[in-house]
């Protein structure tokens, strides 16, 4: 058991700080640092920057142009691109349908779909949750009807982020009825412009628009864009959950976050009579700081096991649970240094070319969206209780 | 030791109860978010018609000379329909440090006008890098033949972009002055915005603003302790709003609860999200006592009120963010979506904790004065 | 609405002090500042000395030798006997068996059994819980079979506190396996001294013998000592139930023990470079006596709804759990307090006439076994968890 | 980066475990409880024949050189056992001082005793106002002719009764000594007692107590840096043990959900419940991650080692009160009986949490630290 590195890694730590120095798009940091939201422009950028480089396909296997790194590797990466305030990578695309695709699409998929996702030109958007079945996922009634060469697809999925950017969407649909609602659901890809999709926006209560319901009205898919069988398609996605649960945890983000905090802390410090920064405050900033170590830790623990081969168990869960939980404790930091300061709502201050005023002090600007609009991570991707049954059932069996 | 409500309180809660179900509907308020001012005109005189404007003031100004009990009883319900009128601003703050602040005459010329909705006022005392105690004030009044300069900058003024009237907190040579500021004078900017919770507020700069000596409100009083006694009487009134909007989230949740159907059954089957419920009662509960313990200490010493309302408002800063996350929690997706009536109790639920103090604040009060 | 006392009141509460100055027992006084155990003879001195001004039927109707208080000089004397460091009066007699039997005995029964207990004559000890129905308390299984004029009782039941002292047990009973669980359940006074019964102490980890089984051998029980009717007993029970819990809440019992604990505080911050008191524990402090507060008007409020009449609602389980969780809260400070202080198990000492040398400091001892057996306290009188099922259970009706 | 266990102490690990599951059962543990000398004499032999007692000493030493990654490992597995043999005290505490703070000599004296399980000690350090950072230490060591004069009063010295050997704090005019003194001088007195987890300690008086010059350890070296150096790894080393025993606690607990029945079914089957272990569990990996994460630390400048330990005893408090009481509470009144483990693992774990600094304190420290 040791943490140092090797020569090796030291000079891929190395080599991703200079990537990071001389490649990253400057506007995209400049956002992050300013806790401004990015767009679609601000996100293709960033992960096309990656892709130049051959780091687009970080968890890719190398034969479909992943980059090859090990566990360790992979650490430094996403620490240094998080030091540097990169933002993480766009999941749907990458990190969700991609696995999925070279796991379980035939071989023209993969031609078919790989190279654009590789290189982020194609946006894609995930449809798994409807409005009756949230955390009951496998509860999803969306109906996709086989007739000649093709599904026709009804229904409404919902929750669907960034959907307004999308040109595909991967969808978990129903085929069959008959048995346990976990058998006949399928795994569909539909082309975002085919007829019969619709658009409705919802708003969130941080005024934004990130989430949206999609409406299938009779939509035609093409049936060679079934991924793998019929009826299979909760036992792909399942595969896909586990994953998708470890990356919510976001600890190289939450990492991200917290030195921002540090720092903001640090210049209230050196200003004389602030009255934010006090003994009761700082202590719950350690705490997090304390959670933080441990949450990399155990993050890292659980990276080195499923390097040496173990299935991952309940710890999946765990990291979902607490990454999240750490994420808002962090927007709460935020919060609460700002004080009164984080009431107004003005979202777009700070950003560049901003012409009205920016509202002093800098750092207390969108502080309480941020904090609301993050309440979702407790509840998506398996809300945090759905999580305690799965730790729950694979210790006690019940 | 009596914690009853006399029948005029349980009739004027009745009243205002009534008036909220039925005059203030969610769909109303977000129509009036929507528009230029933030909130109806026609809605605050209905208020003053009501006496609600008047309820907190003394009835030699004008005022129905309620109590602090009577003021919370109607802030609770008032939470309930997040009632976005500037009625904290004018009729609980302003007035409040008014009345502790200036002599007679100026109480008969302001004190009646707000109990009628004839003039509404903010209190514009926060600043980047003051706290709720106002002990640092960076903004200056320095004297001049005729009377002040102003001179500085006030961050978060409630109610502001609607105000007929300022009370503006400044440094003077005779130390923390309260002084009476016509918002259209020379020199006077604002930059307004609305608030998170859809309340409207500004930033106000005062450039060399030239005001009259009788302006300045603390001749004969201590600003520093108005202020401070003004404080608590919001910091209750806060905290009674806040309770009320935590009654509605309970209620939300325990209908949701009976409605939301997840694995074949309503999700309030689930004994975890029931015992979740269980903790939301709890601290409402909680909440409702220390704000109560609170309310009966006003008339007490400074001391001992300042410590109540710390109290409470550590232990709202606790069950707030327990009761309005959990209530967005158990409603899933839905609770933070714009058209559901819960973020936006959640939301306001958040500002409130944010005024006046935050959790951490009065609580390293609570220990500095303990030590 | 108004906390202030009325001229009247204000008499009754020189009254009580007048009381507590001149005819507490002393030597009680000071176990109880010293932290040690009481003993029954502590116990019952200080109950007869209430008996003798009158004062021991603090919650009995007038007609059976009640104080006749109302819900404010109540609160005054448990307040004033609290500030001075008076043990609660142990309710197994005064408080449990009482009310059952002046609510639903008959008129022989009360005129045996009521005058002993008033005067802390008789000591009575509760028969409720068994091995195999802890929380599940309608699930017992202790029989009671009616043979001529006698039950013949066969079981055991445990966690019976301070048995070993009882002259007389009240036990939940039962009479039929045929209804309901809730049905068939009576309510049956039991002397000690009869043949069959015996006792088994249960050692608890502070090293105590606080709690005992007791055996139940075909035990002969006079039918006269059956209160009310058969299989009544539950519906007896419960109203007893809820008294307890409000009881168990013991907000005076925390008060006072705060109060020991501020002195102690007090004592350290006048010690020079003393290590214990810091700003963190400090704020630890102020969270538990926040919550002292609001407790404390909790009980005030729901005493008051009481008076005008209104049925207890959910409050008793309130006040259960809050009032337990902050006895624990309390137990966590002195804990903390002592630090390795806390480590020496070494019962007697600080006890009048102790032989040995008692270790410094003194407000260390004990403090360690006090936290170990309050854990009891969010298990016994119905759990927390099923106080919770309760609450909710009123508020959602599942 | 590689987290993984090295074969050799992955059958270090089950060695240590089959032993304690096999030879030191609770039946065991109880008995020994109730002996005069509160352990086994043989049990100690056999840690020495094992290699236990060698396994923390370098090898120059006549130790085994393990790592403090081995030493974490054995420690969790003898917390399991809950073993009351002054393991801590001697193999850890004093063995790590020595190591750091005595000369070639002395340490080739003592430390292959100490291996072999010929010699115990005990750190005499604490005192009634001392903090675990021994900054304060109000016992005196004076200079005479032929050595010093000791002075003072030690508490809770842990394995003190049966100590051959204590090493003692001490104030000298060149500031903190430490000092090998036999217990059987002129002027010592002990006042043994067994502790709430069942171990043994004493309150020890040094009353005029002579000791000659060669019993002071750190010359050439520097006391306090020593000792704050042998605290962190005695930290390391008992946050294992606590892990070790928050295993145990989750284990046991989950097996009773498995047995016990209410309301007609097994309480595992209440929702409740079962996420309190899921909770448990998530506290289990929590400390384990901190736990590695110190013991990495261990051998990185002093700053960051006192640092990443505090975090650990921070952590700790928490997650240990957390275990333990959840597990008393879910075995209900068994959970506080003497005649169950459960019980005994949380008086040893609440034991734990007090000894080297409480989680506030090291809270604090971190605090002042980053200030």
């Amino acid at each position: 058991m040791n943490i140092s590195f090797t020569p090796e890694e030291l000079l891929f730590r190395d080599q991703v700080r200079d990537f990071l120095n001389k490649r990253a798009p400057a506007a995209v940091k400049h956002k992050q640092t300013a806790g401004l939201r990015l767009d679609k422009h601000d996100m293709v950028a960033w992960q096309q920057s990656l892709f130049e480089e051959g780091w687009a396909g970080i968890n890719w296997p190398v034969e479909h142009g992943g980059s090859g790194w090990n566990a360790t590797q992979k650490y430094i990466f996403f620490d240094e691109a998080s030091k540097a305030n990169m933002p993480r990578i766009v999941p749907f695309g990458l990190n969700m349908v991609a696995p999925v695709i070279y796991k379980f699409g035939n071989e023209e998929q993969q031609k078919r779909f790989l190279p654009d996702i590789l290189s982020s030109k194609v946006w894609w958007c995930q449809g798994y949750s409807e409005p009756n079945a949230g955390s009951d996922l496998a509860s999803l009634s969306t109906k996709a009807e086989l007739q000649g060469d093709h599904y026709f697809v009804n229904g409404t999925k919902t929750w669907t982020t960034l959907a307004q950017y999308a040109d595909w969407i991967f969808c978990l649909v129903r085929t069959d009825n008959s048995g346990r609602k976990q058998q006949g659901i399928s795994f569909l890809l539909i082309n975002m412009n085919s007829p019969g999709i619709s658009l409705q926006p919802i708003i969130t209560i941080d005024g934004q628009h990130e989430v949206n319901e999609v409406h299938f009205d009779n939509v035609q898919v093409p049936a060679n864009n079934l991924i793998g069988e019929e009826g299979k398609g909760w036992t792909y996605a399942k595969v896909l959950l586990t994953h998708e649960r470890t990356g919510i945890a976001r600890v190289a983000e939450s990492k991200q976050r917290f030195c921002l905090l540090q720092a903001r802390i640090k210049e209230l410090q050196d200003t004389p009579d602030q009255p934010h920064v006090n003994s009761v405050f700082m202590a719950r900033v350690m705490a997090v700081e304390i959670d933080l170590v441990s949450l990399e830790y155990t993050e890292l623990r659980v990276l080195s096991s499923i390097a040496t081969g173990n299935a991952p168990g309940p710890e999946s869960s765990i990291l979902k649970i607490l990454g999240t939980e750490l994420q808002q404790a962090i927007d709460e930091l935020f919060l609460d240094l700002s004080g009164l300061h984080a009431l107004p709502f003005v979202p777009d201050q700070y950003s560049l070319g901003y012409a009205g005023d920016n509202l002093e002090p800098h750092y207390a600007a969108n502080t309480a969206p941020h904090y609301y609009n993050n309440r979702k991570v407790s509840i998506y991707g398996g809300s945090n209780e759905i999580q305690k049954n799965i730790i729950a059932k694979q210790i006690l069996g019940f | 030791m009596d914690f009853s409500l006399s029948d005029d309180q349980t009739m004027m809660q009745d009243i205002v109860k009534r008036f909220i179900s039925q005059e203030y509907g969610f769909e109303t308020r977000q129509s009036l978010l929507t528009t230029k001012q933030g909130y109806s005109e026609d809605m605050w005189q209905t208020f003053a018609e009501m006496g609600w404007l008047a309820l907190p003031i003394d009835d030699q100004y004008g005022g129905l000379g309620g109590t602090i009990i009577d003021t919370m009883l109607l802030q609770i319900e008032l939470g309930k329909g997040l009632v976005l009128e500037p009625f904290f601003a004018t009729a609980i703050h302003s007035a409040s440090l008014l009345s502790k602040v200036a002599n007679d005459d100026v109480k008969q010329q302001w004190l009646p006008k707000i109990a009628a909705g004839e003039t509404k006022f903010a209190v514009a005392y926060a600043e980047q890098n003051s706290s709720f105690q106002v002990t640092q004030c960076a903004t200056s009044a320095s004297v001049t033949g005729t009377g002040y300069l102003l001179q500085g900058k006030k961050c978060v003024v409630l109610g502001a972009p609607s105000a007929d009237q300022l009370l503006v907190t400044a440094n003077t040579d005779t130390g923390l002055g309260v002084f009476v500021v016509d918002p259209s004078l020379a020199g006077i900017s604002f930059n307004n915005y609305a608030t998170n919770d859809g309340h409207r507020a500004a930033e106000i700069t005062f450039d060399q603003v030239e005001v009259l000596t009788s302006a300045r409100l603390d001749s004969g009083t201590n600003a520093q302790s108005a202020f401070d006694a003004s404080r608590d009487e919001a910091i209750v009134a806060l905290a009674a709003e806040a309770l009320g909007i935590m009654q509605k989230l309970l209620a939300a949740t325990g209908e949701h609860l009976h409605t939301r159907q997840q694995f074949g059954r309503k999700i309030g089957e689930f004994q975890v999200l029931q015992h979740r419920v269980a903790d939301m009662f709890m601290a409402l509960e909680s909440t409702q006592s220390l704000l109560y313990y609170a309310a009966l200490k006003i008339a007490s010493n400074a001391d001992d009120r300042n410590r109540a309302t710390s109290m409470v408002k550590v232990k709202l800063a606790q069950t707030s963010r327990l009761v309005g996350q959990t209530a967005v929690q158990l409603h899933g997706g839905m609770g933070i979506t714009d058209e559901l009536d819960v973020g936006h109790y959640f939301k306001r639920l958040t500002c409130i904790n944010a005024l006046m103090g935050s959790g951490d604040q009065h609580m390293q009060r609570l220990l500095n004065h303990a030590a």
